[in-house]
């Protein structure tokens, strides 16, 4: 369990209650990001990104599959993340657990209540075939607020994402490598994640903050604007009006990091 | 299938499924210690939902790397039963319960005067008997209750509730029906005393506005809720 | 491991060899025993069951499935228990463990070698499709003889199971969600366990009693009187005599509980 | 498949499919002392069966919370080969196996004097390399011989063996084909000095008159079985 | 983890350069090996190998399956071993370790490559049904160099195995069980097993032998001389000079194993 | 597929698929020093290969029984990311993973001097991001600059290449096409102050003189990428 000395403690929170923080940065500031897509020639879609020395790389692998029984007519996003043992001393072999679950299901529900992929364009045949995409966030780096970092990678990658041309010839599907597609995209979604740390709100929280934090926000928001996920997490409240002001904050901020994907 | 229309209360709003107005929760009952075994227990009934809760603890923490030198920590295990879904439900953790465990888990803690009881640790364990739509939040009311029939101090009883958007309306406490159908749902989860927030989601597409307006909703079930987790109390303790 | 106290082993032991019990029962004796079937509405058949302050919930769920490749006209069958950790401080998260699994392979073994479900009539298609019945027992609150109690609910939890019709039109089965009948049964069988302590067998032991039995019987019996399962547990042995004055007990007690199935 | 009639000795029964009385057993063939690693081995064949058995221990008891202050806990693990059967069976254990192994232990528990060494673990596996119906009695009669090649010192040497119902007729020691379109299966385990019954089971439907029949003729399987394992210690160490 | 007395170490070693074993035997002398094939009636191939007090039982049995989509006119051999706890105290119940899964996979490496199997023999319908081979390796008692055992009672195995006659009729496999044929087999391989001990290199390692060895090198030769398979163990280093020289002692030594299996 | 036929450099010897000469490796890149958290990383590109390696130590070993009192233990975990092949690998070890992690541990052992930190534990997170043949011996490789940017102190860094036989020919640095249809594989780490050989596997059917011939290759080739190591170093540190 994370340990912090009560001095740092005291030092971030003191800073932070007189509107400063340790890095230089504003209470609404990212760190420097990076973007790089199309990294990995082997998987389909792929992106890095870079928050600070906060580093995920996301592929998107396309494959055939079957519909659930209850919507025969959708494709399938199946979102998987590895906190990898190397990205942080925390972090242990093994299958995910709680937080690489929380984190792969709030990337997933803000991709996919967001509607970015059509799914409905990536079914081939009603009940039978469709196509499955499995993003597999691979957490290399963990330095403070892997859920920005993974929404951002996670759509950077399905913008890049090509698949097969598919053909339906006597119920048999035909899929043609050579001739690939862009992934039917409509809207697109981004996260911010805020820490509540002393009497304050901080956008991004680094390593650091995380470890003191005494609540977090992340917020989910679409290119038109709408929320489409919010997570609360942390042992500690948050009041209505700090989670209004949050999103505030949020649809600004997700416009600007928007523009990365560009 | 047959929907029901029911005119009655429905006043000023489109009806719901189940006839209900838009600010309307389901049929709620609790009851307080009816493990003979837990330390402290709940059994609620929500709409649909039936949930048991059993709280064991505070107890020496046998796992030595969560322990806290100066407090206890609470373990959430939030579980479906197999036959509390209409496809049998593989026994066993999945990655839905695995979250809801953890976000219970934070729910509940700012409640507990966690302080008393250093390196010692607090199990919640919630069993889903039969799933309507909502369990999150009835197992995080329940195991308040539960948490109080084991004595433990509180500060407050978190208790918790659903708003959310349901053709195109924003309706409180969400069925299964209208979770699955609707537009968006947002668990909510109060210290009641001060309205303070403890576990919040959003899950589907809203405008920051009505994104508030289920909110605040949220916040009135909540408070409606807290009435009957008390009763519960007073009904066991006479209190 | 079950510890208990020298003290209270001797107390126990010495009532029981006077043919007393802590709880004033009589050697041959349940508890008091309720039973509620239909408790679970998704379920197509429940039960919950008391024995003191023993509790079990079954549930049944009927599925389409495949026959074993040995046996393709007959249903399917499958027993799971959970020994769920809010019933007893020592049952612990995680797969079945032997008690788990001991409790749901004689319950299984009791409810099968008494053919009390009419397998074959849960044949849909021969070698194709057939319906699984799972028969999931739910362990709430543990105090002693849970093998009784799971019995008796199991049983009474297929009494009260409704499959839906199904049609086989063209090699496709068509299930009628509207139209349940009930579950095929013929016999009934129910179990009664004994503990040995002291010199003394007694009947439905309590939590305290298994904390320091030297041996238990559990004996399956049918409505028409035969033997169908028997499992001894506990390190220490039985005589001879002692076996068939348990079964002897045993006859007369398992058409006593069968009056709680009415 | 030719069923093999044999009359010879068959004096007043049925005949079984192999030929064998009623109360006759199949070939049994017991050698101690056959690993070279384990601190006690013995190598069982009876009918089709074969099956080897290592013990480890008396030794400290790796998991604590098996610890007992005043005695030693036995540890089974019976397991079957993937090749041990007609179809490959997956490596690791089963329900099945898992049960066994627990009937198993508490079967052998009160043949050795446990209270020698408090706080140590006796660990016995028994590998099933073929069978052909009652491997669960065959590994524990086996067991009790790798035991008292391990030096552990025994109040008896428990011995297994079942009857059943084939045919409408009580018989003993069924064969795999007995057991599967046989009627009833009643594996018995007993201390061979006082005849107390160390394991008990029953699958099948059985009056109180053929239980009796059938667990007094696995009684009298057992006291031959036990002839064949003291002479498998005579054969080893000339006692 | 193994701690060898260091006076233990010491002798061995001090022995060994003096070009002498423990055990009386010359450098590249095997322990007495014995070999008996078909000991399990239940598998369609079995051997039993012992090399001085290691005892390993390989079973083999055929089942249908699916090709691997890459090879759809192949067969397939998997193979697999398991370590029993009852071999010693140091192996333990549970999923394969990596000394299990190095053992395994290089004697399927040694199997594979010698093209021992004739794997196009083994395909029935292309792409669809295909015999799979499933080679358990069972160790029971384990005295040093389990990679030499292994290879020897897998080979015996395999020239013992027999596969049920089928034909194909409508697209359907019809397997007759009465009339069984041997496996079609081409080459054999076998390995041998070295380990540097001082400035030695030693065959057959005892397990005294193993437990201090600094390295190991196990060599793979078919009957027709060359290698096909080679595995380099242990944490310490070997020369150039040393691996080649164990080449040479192991085309010897091959071809005199080879006799075992006549 | 079009085979691109290049004639170039290719003097004295057959064409290989991508045109390199039979002793020609693919190119290469190394990067030290490229994670934060990590006590010491590298960044490998090596053809289409594309690794990254993260070191964690020396530190307590929170194994216990895989503690030594005299040095430290290295433990190697090679992971393959489920994006870094053609067809989605399941996450989590598997059969080729686990005995790949192995060697690579004993690989890296002797160059490491582990007398120095008695009890402890030195860890190798070895990630294929991207693989295309080669991907164990590129692992080692990076593994000894990440390492040597821990900090760690070495006897040497040890480097690893494979040759092998395709179409006949003995050729250094297999691609993953070469591996597939070629007929032999020779993966070879050396300490390249000795030239001794650490890790050694030999896949595939080779005569003794074409396994010499491969040996000797795939040194030369180990020597080649060791200067690429050193590069790496001296970019990152200036030394």
């Amino acid at each position: 369990m994370k340990i912090v000395p009560e001095i740092t403690r005291k030092s971030i929170t003191n800073l932070i209650n007189q509107q400063e923080r340790v890095d230089g940065r504003a209470m609404d500031e990212f760190r420097e990001i990076s973007l790089e897509s199309g990294i990995i020639s082997k998987a389909e879609g792929s992106a890095r990104v870079k928050i600070g020395n906060t580093q995920i790389i996301v592929g998107a692998k396309p494959q055939l599959g079957e519909p659930f029984p209850d919507t025969p007519n959708l494709g399938v996003l199946i979102t998987n993340s590895e906190l990898l043992p190397m990205a942080s001393p925390t972090f242990e072999p093994g299958p995910p657990d709680e937080r690489s679950v929380e984190l792969s299901r709030v990337v997933d529900r803000c991709i996919r209540e967001s509607q970015m992929v059509d799914l409905e364009e990536l079914c081939i045949i009603p009940g039978k075939k469709v196509w499955m995409i499995f993003l597999d966030l691979h957490i290399l780096d963990y330095d403070g607020n892997l859920m920005d970092a993974a929404a951002l990678a996670t759509v950077a990658a399905l913008k890049n994402t090509q698949i097969p041309n598919t053909q339906v010839e006597d119920n048999e599907v035909i899929m043609d490598q050579e001739e690939m597609k862009p992934l039917p995209l409509k809207e697109e979604a981004l996260m911010c994640t805020f820490a509540k740390i002393g009497d304050e709100l901080v956008l991004d929280p680094s390593l650091d903050e995380e470890k003191i934090l005494s609540a977090r926000l992340s917020i989910g928001i679409t290119s038109s604007g709408k929320i489409c996920a919010m997570q609360k997490g942390g042992d500690h409240p948050l009041t209505k009006e700090e989670i209004l002001k949050a999103v505030k904050i949020a649809e600004v901020k997700t416009q600007d990091l928007m523009k990365h994907l560009e | 299938m047959i929907i029901i229309i029911t005119l009655g209360t429905n006043v000023g709003t489109k009806a719901r499924e189940d006839g209900r107005a838009f600010d309307e929760l389901r049929n709620l009952k609790i009851d307080a210690g009816v493990l003979e075994r837990a330390d402290g227990s709940a059994y609620l009934e929500f709409g649909g939902n039936k949930i048991l809760v059993a709280i064991y603890g505070p107890k020496e923490s046998y796992i030595r790397r969560l322990q806290r030198p100066d407090r206890a920590v609470i373990r959430c295990r939030y579980n479906m039963a197999p036959f509390s879904v209409d496809d049998r439900k593989r026994p066993g953790p999945d990655r839905r319960s695995i979250e809801i465990s953890k976000i219970t888990a934070e729910a509940l803690h700012s409640s507990v005067i966690l302080e008393k009881y250093p390196r010692s640790m607090i199990e919640v364990f919630i069993e889903v008997l039969e799933a309507e739509g909502g369990t999150r939040c009835a197992g995080i009311t329940a195991a308040s209750v539960a948490m109080a029939d084991a004595g433990i101090p509180m500060r407050d009883m978190v208790v918790a509730c659903a708003a959310g958007k349901v053709n195109g309306e924003i309706v409180l406490d969400l069925s299964e029906v209208e979770d699955k159908d609707g537009e968006a749902d947002v668990p909510v989860a109060i210290l009641p005393r001060t309205g303070q927030i403890t576990l919040l989601q959003s899950d589907g597409n809203l405008s920051a506005d009505e994104f508030e307006k289920a909110l605040d909703l949220a916040i009135k079930g909540c408070q409606q809720i807290s009435e009957v987790q008390k009763e519960a109390l007073k009904n066991r303790y006479g209190v």
